[in-house]
Formats: C-alpha cells, structure tokens, sequence
C-alpha cells in the first residue's frame, strides 16, 4: 500500500506508534477486500446510517443562479448529521474486528467526537474524546451529546487548546495505550493509513453521486464542490471521479476573515508544505515551522493542515481550491435556508457559496454537484449570535 | 570516534551509566537557559540534550509542552537555539544533542540545518516524529556531516524493526522505557530487561541510554541493574527550569542523579 | 368522503371556513388519485426527504430488552429530523396546487413550523407561524430557524399562550384570510379533512415498514409502537396495518408527573369525548367542559386533544394506549442514546419506553417495530438542564 | 311567535333597525354583569346577547377572548350563566340569546342544555362553532323545545349553502359581514350588500341581523341603510366591560347606538 501521494503523506510518527499503524494497514488491507466486512460496513450504512444519501437537483438555487443545474449531495441526512458517520462506522467496525475494546478521536467543534460516541455506542465500545478547553467552552451541547451516548469527554489545555491540541493529546494517549486501543482519525489527514482508510469511507459519497447522477441525467458531472477542512468530504466527493478527466473538481476552503488578513483556514490556497501530526502536506505555518492557528467562522474548517492527496491533486492541476471567506459563506447559509428550506452546516455553506459563483458562468445544460458535508443546526447559535438575520 | 561514542567508552570503562540531561533551549529564558545548562554539567551530566521547541510536540508530556510554550513565548527560534548550542560548546568539550521535531527542521532544510548543528557544535539529533522509515535522506545528510541521528526504540517494536534501529542509529539507542510521552510514570522493569537482552542479542556494543519515565535516582539506579549504559533525564529538570529553581537547585538535583550514575553496581543474575 | 370515524372527527368549525374545507376536500379527492401529484410528492420524499427511512434492527436494544426482536423506524433521519415532513410536504404541494401562495400553521415546540417553514422555502410559498407566547420563550433557536428560512412568527398571547393556543390564533387567521391561505395543521386532529389527510401523507412509514420487514423477516411484525401527541406519526405507523388483525397496535401516551397527579396529556387513557378545535374525540376537560392545560417532558405530545381515528380504535379495541410518564420517557431517551448512539425525540422516547416493557415479555421469535419519530437534539437543553446525566 | 320573531316584527313596524348587544356572562364580574346587561336594556338594547365563556374560543377576536378569560378567572361556568339569564329574565321580556361554544353544551348533553335555556328563560342560542352540517341534533332539540337555533352565514358562503342556512335558521339569521373573527375591522359594504340582496330573494321575512365590526353609530347606519333588520355589537360594548366604565357608560354607548338604529333612513336605490 502507497503510503504518500506524490510527496505528500507518509508517516510521521514516534517510533511507538509505528508497529500500530503498519498493523492497522495490514487490517485495513485484508477488510477492505473482504465481503464479509463489506457487507457489514454496507449494513450498518443503510439501515443505521440511512444511506444512501439523496442527490437532490435544487430547481430554485438553480434558477437563482440562472447557469449550470445545481444538484446537492444530502450527506446533512446522514445519521449525526454530517458526512463524519461513514468514516467513524467504517472504522469502529474495523476497531471492533481488531478486537480493540478502546475508542480514542479528537475533536474539534464536537462534530467527529459525537459521531465517534455514536459509533462506540452502537457497537458497544469504550469511546474517550479529546476536545481542547476552549471548545469545550463553546460547544457545551455537543459535549453533552458525547456524554449522554456514554462517551468520556477530556478536555486538553495544552497548546492553543483547539482541535490541533486535541489530535496532540489524542497521540499522546494512544502512545501509552496503543495495545488496546483505536485511534479514530476524523478526517484524511494524519500518518498513513489513515488518510487512504478515511478516503476509501467517505468514497461513498462519490460512487453514490456517480450513479445516482447517471439516474438523472445519464451523464457524468461537469464540477464537483465540496469544503475543505482535514479533506474528508472532499476526497470522498472527488476520489470516485479522478481518472473521469472532464469532471472538474473545486474545494472551498476557508479564507476567513479574507486570505490577506491571516485570519483564516486556507492552507492549500496560501500554506506551504511542511509536516504536520503524522503527514506532509500543505500546512499555515511561519518562516521556522511554527504551525499557526487558524480560524473559520466554520469550527470544521478550523484546522492548519489538510489531507495530503488534495495537495497532491493540487499540485497536479487535478482539483482547484478557493477561499471562501466568513462572510461569503454567511450569505450562502442564509440563501439555501430561505430559497430549499435546507439549513447547511457552515462548513459546507462554503462549498455551496463556491458551487454558486461557479454554476452562475456555467451553461444552462451543465451540471454542478455540490456536496452537503452537514447539517447547520449546530450552527444556528453562532449565526444567530451574529444577528444577521432579520 | 565521535564525542558520544567516546563518552559512551569512557563511562563504560569507568563502570559508570552515562547521565543525559534535557532542557528546553530557551527556558526559562534565553540568558537563563545557558546558565542552567552549565549547571547540569557542573553538576556531572556527561550529555546535554537540548530541546528545540515546537508548537506542536506531540511526543512530549505535560511538563515539557509547558517548556515549549514558555519558549516559544520568549520567541525563540531554531536559529537562536543553534546560537545557544554554539555559547555551550564555548564552555564545554561534552557531547551535546539536539531534540526537535520534523517540521522545523523541512522548513530549514535537511541539509541547512544538519550544517547548522554541526557548525553550532552539536553532536547528534534526534528527531522524536521521524521514525525509521521516513528518515533516509536525513540520515544520509548526517552521516555525511558527521552528526549523530539517534533512533528510538520501544516496548512495541518488532524484533526484526528493533535490529533495524540498532543498525541504523549512531551514537546510541534511545530506549523508550514505557508507552507514552515523556515525563511520570515509573520505569517498566520487566519491559526494560528484555529491550535490553534482546537488543544485546543484535549488538553488543551499541550504547543503550534508557528515557521517559525516569526522574529520581532510584530509577536511575533500577536501570543502571539492568544493564543500561546512560540513563535521559527529562521532565524532572525541565521542571526546575519552569517553577523558578535556581542553577544551584539544579546542580543539586542533577548531582544526585549523576551518584546514583556511578553507585555500586550489583551483579546481574 | 366520510367525515367520521364512527362517533369521531367531524367538522366544528365557525361557518366562514366551511367553504374552504370542502375546496380541500374536493381538492385533496383529486390529488390523492392523480399520478402527478403522487409523483411530485414521492419525489420529494426521495431527493428533498431523505425517504425511505430505514428500518433499523436494534441488536444492542433487543439484547437489553432480551425478549422479541426490536427494530426501529428512523423518522428521525427525515429532512428537518422528525416525521413532520411527510405531511408537511404533502400538505404544502396541495397548497400550491390549490393556488394558494401563503401557509399558515401553528406550532408548539416548533417542530412543525420549521417543517413548514422548510416545506414553504423549497416550493417558493410564503409561511406565517403561530406560536405561543410562552413556547416562543422557550425555543429561541426553533423560532430563529423558522425566520432562517424566511417564515414570518406570530407570538400568541391569548388563553394559555401554548400550542392549543396557537391553533385557536391559526384558525382566526384562516378565518379572515381563508381564501388565498392554506391552513398547513400539524397533525392528524382538527377538522376533517385534515384528520384522514394527515394520516394518509404520513401513512408512508407505515407502508415502508411493511415492506421494509417483509424483506427482513418475511413477514409482519407483532407489535407497533409509536408515540401519540395529536396522533400523525402513530396513525401513520398503524394505518397500513389495520386490516391485518394480527398485528397489535400500542400508543404511547404523556403521562407525564403521572396520570394520578393532573399534569400529563394522556386524553386517551384518562379524557373524556369532546369537541375541540374542530373534531371530537377524547380531550382532557373539567366538568364543565373546559379544556385542561396539558403537560409533558415532551412539547409535541403536550396538547389536550387526539386526532380522532385514535378514539375510534381506542373504542374498538383495535389500539392500545398506555401512559409513559417523563421519567420513563427519560429514562429511555439515555437507554436509547447509549445503547444504540441513537438519540431519540423525547416525543418518541415515549415510544420507546413503551416498546421495550412489551418487548421484554415477548419471545425472541417475535418482532416489535418502534417508530423513532424524530431525533432528540431539539431536547438536549431540557434533558441537560435536568442534570440526569453525569 | 317566539320573543325574537316578535322583536324584529316590530322594529321592522317601527321602521327601526333591532339592536343586539353581546356581553360576556359573568364580566366584569357575576355581580355587575346583570347590572351591565340592565344598563344595555336601559340603553334601548332590543336583544341581549349573552356569552357562555369556553377556554378556546376560536371565533372571537381579542377582546371577547380577554373577557371569556376573565369570566373564567370568576369561575363563570354554564349553569351559572343560566342563573344570570334568570336573574335578568325576571327583570326584562326582551329577548336573550346566547352565544355558547359547542363542547360546554355537548358536555352538558344537548337536551339538558337546551332546557337549561328554556328553564331559565332564554331565547335562542347561536353556537359558532357549530356549522349547519354538523348541528342536525341541536337544531332537532332546539326545535322541539322552542329555543331559536340561529344560524350564521359569510360572504363566502356558497349560494346554495346560503339557502340552507336561511331555511334552518331560526330566530333570525346572523349575517357574518367580514371574514376573521368577532372584534375590530369595519363593515365591508359591498359584501353586506350582496349578502343582504341574495338572502332576500330566497327568503323575503326572514330578519337579518348584522355582526362582526359594528361598533360605532355610523356602522349602524351603514347596515340599516343596506337593509339590515338588526345590528349586532360585541367588543364595543364587550370592551367597556373589561375597561372599568360603569353602567352609565355603557348605557350611553348602547343610546348613541340605539338612536342610530332609528336614524331617518335614506332611500334605497
Ligand atoms: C459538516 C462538516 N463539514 C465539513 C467538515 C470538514 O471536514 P472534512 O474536510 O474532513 O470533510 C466538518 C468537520 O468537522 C464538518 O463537521
Ligand atoms: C418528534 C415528534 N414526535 C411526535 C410528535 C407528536 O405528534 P404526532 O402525535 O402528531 O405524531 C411531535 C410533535 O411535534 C414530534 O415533534
């Protein structure tokens, strides 16, 4: 199994976790060729899960648009919310056929570690969620949703106690406890495998969006959008399409408060490569490889890093990336509420404020998919803080 | 023969474990630092480990997290700490070793910062999130400039990974006593003795130096019983420099792990 | 078209609505046999929806219960997160196809008026909402949704400033506005033809289990279970099955504090007939006639009325209802989200509660189906604030 | 000829236009309810209409609401509202009508109901949220026990549907002149015109009293002009009930109405 993409990737771990995670490539390896694990995987999926997803041709933001027909990817109805069930299932169910008992994830707004907590829950598992202070300060629900699903909950005060510091500790403790427990990876970032593990889940995104398409218009898209935080819906959205060399493909990353203010998430638009919690890739950092944080009015978005395959695409001319600032992403929050009655999850109102601009320049027979990574309930206090609406 | 083989040598033939000490270049503030530096020496390290900080140390414990913290906050950058390396190795003619992650060290360049060291006047590197597999082209560049690029071991390793390290260190072999980060915790005897034998199995000469996890003479001693050639002492000392010790508490602190460095040795059964 | 179910529903309405409930019923006797309507509305259910919901074998649960098999119809993986869709959507297409450019509804909690304030955003209609005074105040973050998605909210100040009240507020609307507005009610009470409307548009959860368990356990369950505040979700879930006499029917009622103490919603259990807005059937009511205010952990099954199908199977013996009080509810909302990672309305953790007694008494060759008629995160404040957990 | 029938018999003789006052039973308080009600009679009501208080009133506008729920605050129930019509039926020969939600009297069952009326001296009875098609009983009850069953009908009543209506009613018929509830708005002239022309070509004697946003003297004249045999006044007067005004001030209000009703009437084109 490759274990970069391009130079991107690789494995950059402390040597106790090396034995871990080739184990966990040797796993994944056998599992994701076995029907019986498949088989599984696709259960749980469709009857817990409640994939697939629809593809939803959206009349009226296409008419608003006036270009390209603008189809959503629905992954806000996936069971959590968000597009982070098919790669926690994936991998519980993996953790459980390695007979690890243990579940350890990071967290950042509480989206991966909640949908971790469910994972464990329904199979039974042990779950412990890091969660950096100052999150756990903002997202007291989403701590509670952990909870009430029998999750512990540990709030990491070290570094900039944000997400970054939370895959720190979640490291750390997986260092001492690497025998019996699982690492749940919630994007496709970190050390190999995980990067190709959590892109082969989230793949489901995109096969589903090929043949539900082909379904609808007996063809094949002209772009794809998805955000971009770690990477995960995007790759998924993308992945099942790579060698279909007429379908484009667009991530929307956050430029937060605008790329030249230095406040924002953008790595892949204006980061430079470096190594950031176990892989290689574009990462915000300074001249002596200090990583900065970031920040998105999105708390998925948040992240200073990104998956190593987009910077592969990137380099590649394969996939472009934009910068979708706060308030751009604002905009189209409240646009899908008001025009589908779908409230996106901030995240992906970036996805659809970039899938926006580019279906408005495209023609009316052209077909743009952009995927939904979520659901926006979760934000509805910060939208609402902001008394942008009436 | 490089500074560390010889010190390795020497505290063999001597019947001592050589005593490594760490501390966060920079801490508790870039004047300080090398004061407490010396004291470790005047105190009877026969190695300075010297920490690069990064802002995300993702192997290290609580106690040096906070380190790296305070030097970042006191702004301290790899070229500073090259510039620390290079006051020390003014006042000093012991092996000195640079600890720091990966990112820094890609950000520089391999080479650049291999150059660096060495003209700095360190010693050997080692690089705690750049394990075997991804460390060619670095150990390349060191072999080629002469710097010492030390690899770890562990408990977990795989006995044939485990002869691997052994051939691809220089310098010596870090055993990391137990799973985990640095800093608490109590060394695992039993884990311990069969890193050792099984190691001694491969090489007999490599120089073992046993770290994380070991604070207090007795531990120093526990390991030193189990055949331990030098023993890293972390977290303890970066604490003094983080709660306001002076130079002195930390000469103190360090002189009582270097006797237990050289206490009588009991026979091994 | 009968108006009744034996002695139940009716039509009790002041004069000047009685044209615009024979227009719907004309209207809807059209719809619901035209292929086109059938069509437009399946679509939605599919592509806007998220339909069909799975029917999910809770191994976990069934273990815990060790009696008859439990399997859980996931209404809460609908678009909005409960079953309000099915009728909100159905409702709204009417609408449109009647001409009528503006909704009215009420709402309680506010489940339904984001549900039509989503069914209005996606058909480009315009919605008003009534809600309570009192329910305004708590559930700020339904009624932000509501204005989100572009509905207009109307805070009700009269009688008890509750649902019950919303609806008397609704009606006044309609009737002063009655003949560009659609009246958009939430449930399948009011007067005919919404009792056999809403039950029809929500009889898909009933259809899909049927053929959901078909294809799981070649056959028909034993038990279903669903909770009942005005009655959609669970004539839903009974209706396809009533000619099958072998299937039992329960309805979990709120019992809230207890059905001895005077605070509850159980109209079922423990009302006696009545007529209230618009149809008779079991209300809670003083002597002299006078509606009681209703009470449960639960705000959707916080109303004194039922719709009237429910007294009529009552009546026959046809259903079963029993009471679960907030205790129990909540009891099982904790079971339910540790032992599966589901976290269930608290609506439709009266369901569960119910379900898992009868399941445990049951054998393990049987089959019980639970209907999950939305999913819990509109309650986590109520159950945090309770301090249950942790 | 019932009470009501006379009534109207002779306003229609007098060339005047009946005046109907609403009040709701048991506001501002059972006490000086009946005090209000004499004053309205005083005033030169020709019908009191009296409200039943229920919990939901759904057809009435804010503030008859308001009063049913201050009657109910006065734990005005049904059979107390029957002794208040006996109190006043002791005291006037005027006709008295009540206006009652259909579940209090399907409580009470609907032939307890009606004697209850009867037995207490009252008149007739409009339910208004009883629609023709659902009121087959009450009406048959009414009929037997000689209570008028007055029916309600809208401008957006179907023809056919009007006709019914003026057959089944009893009493006189209660023209709805605005679609909403009870209270506020003003008489739309044009649907009253319309309302008024269709009922009488189906039915030339039937009365037709006017309700729904009549609450000043130029609304009387407005529907006496269009042919109105009666007015019907309720949140006006429903208002100073709930405001503090004595019985002089509704007597007052109740005059200025009632010297509307028997204004000069202009020709009708
Ligand atoms: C709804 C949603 N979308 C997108 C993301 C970003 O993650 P990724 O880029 O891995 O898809 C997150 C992360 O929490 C999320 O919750
Ligand atoms: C999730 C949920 N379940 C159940 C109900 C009760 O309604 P019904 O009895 O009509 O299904 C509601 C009402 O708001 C609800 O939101």
């Amino acid at each position: 199994m490759n274990s970069r993409f391009g130079i991107y990737g690789g494995q950059y771990v402390p040597e106790i976790l090396v034995p871990a995670l080739q184990d966990l490539e040797r796993e994944y390896l056998v599992a994701r060729n076995d029907p019986v694990f498949l088989g599984e995987l696709e259960s749980y999926n469709r009857h817990y899960g409640g994939r697939e997803t629809p593809l939803y041709f959206a009349r009226r933001l296409t008419e608003r648009c006036g270009g390209a027909k603008i189809y959503l990817k629905r992954e806000d109805l996936c069971h959590g919310g968000a597009h982070k069930f098919n790669n926690v299932m994936g991998q519980a169910l993996l953790a459980r056929r390695m007979g690890k008992k243990r579940l350890i994830a990071e967290t950042g707004a509480g989206q991966h570690g909640t949908a971790t907590a469910m994972a464990a829950a329904v199979l039974g598992l042990k779950a412990e969620i890091y969660m950096g202070e100052r999150d756990v300060a903002r997202q007291r629900m989403n701590v509670f949703r952990m909870k009430l699903m029998g999750a512990k909950v540990h709030e990491v005060s070290s570094g900039s106690k944000l997400l970054k510091d939370a895959i720190n500790e979640a490291l750390r403790d997986w260092s001492g406890s690497v025998e019996h427990t699982y690492y749940l990876l919630g994007t496709a970032a970190g050390p190999h495998p995980y990067p190709t593990m959590v892109r082969d889940f989230q793949s489901v995104i995109g096969r589903e969006i090929r043949q539900q398409l082909q379904a609808a218009e007996g063809g094949l898209p002209d772009l794809l959008v998805a955000c971009v935080g770690g990477g995960s819906n995007a790759i998924g959205t993308f992945h099942p399409f790579i060698e279909d060399t007429g379908v484009r493909m667009l991530g929307a990353e956050a430029a937060g408060e605008g790329l030249e203010t230095g406040h924002h998430s953008a790595s892949l638009s204006i980061g430079e490569v470096g190594v950031l919690q176990g892989c290689k890739s574009y990462l915000l950092q300074d001249e002596h490889g200090m990583i900065h944080e970031a920040h998105s009015i999105a708390p998925g978005l948040d992240y200073p890093g990104v998956g190593p395959e987009h910077s592969f695409l990137k380099d590649l001319k394969r996939a472009e990336y934009v910068g979708v600032t706060d308030k751009e992403a604002l905009e189209s929050f409240i646009t899908l509420s008001q025009v589908e009655g779908i409230i996106p999850a901030l995240e992906s109102a970036h996805a659809v404020s970039a899938g926006m601009r580019e279906a408005t320049s495209m023609s009316k027979d052209q077909v743009v998919v952009i995927t939904i990574s979520g659901r926006g309930d979760k934000d509805l206090e910060t939208v609402f803080d902001m008394g942008v609406v009436e | 023969m490089s500074r560390l083989q010889k010190t390795f040598a020497d505290a063999r033939a001597e019947g001592r474990t050589a005593l490594i000490c760490y501390l966060m270049a920079g801490v508790p503030s870039p004047e300080d630092f090398v004061k407490m530096a010396v004291a470790c020496l005047e105190g009877g390290a026969d190695v300075l480990e010297i920490g690069v900080p990064f802002s995300d140390p993702l192997a290290d414990g609580p106690v040096i997290q906070q380190a790296a913290v305070r030097a970042l906050e006191n702004k301290v950058t790899p070229p500073m700490v090259m510039d620390m390396v290079r006051e020390l190795r003014r006042r000093t003619d012991r092996p000195i070793v640079l600890m720091g992650y990966y990112n820094p060290i890609f950000r520089m360049g391999e080479e650049r910062f291999v150059d660096a060291c060495r003209n700095a006047g360190a010693d050997g590197l080692i690089v705690p999130d750049l394990p075997l597999h991804e460390s060619i082209s670095l150990r390349h560049t060191c072999l080629e400039k002469g710097l010492d690029l030390i690899q770890l071991t562990t408990p977990l390793t795989p006995d044939d990974r485990n002869s691997e390290l052994v051939q691809a260190t220089s310098g010596f072999l870090y055993l990391v006593t137990r799973t985990g980060v640095t800093g608490g915790g109590s060394v695992m005897a039993e884990d311990l003795r069969k890193m050792i034998s099984r190691t001694r199995s491969v090489d007999r000469h490599v120089p073992l130096a046993v770290g994380f996890g070991i604070s207090r003479p007795e531990h120093v001693r526990a390991a030193r019983e189990m055949g331990a050639d030098g023993v890293i002492v972390g977290s303890a000392l970066v604490g003094l420099t983080l709660n306001g010790s002076s130079a002195d508490d930390l000469k103190d602190a360090v002189r009582r792990l270097a006797s237990a460095c050289d206490a009588e040795r009991p026979q091994i059964q």
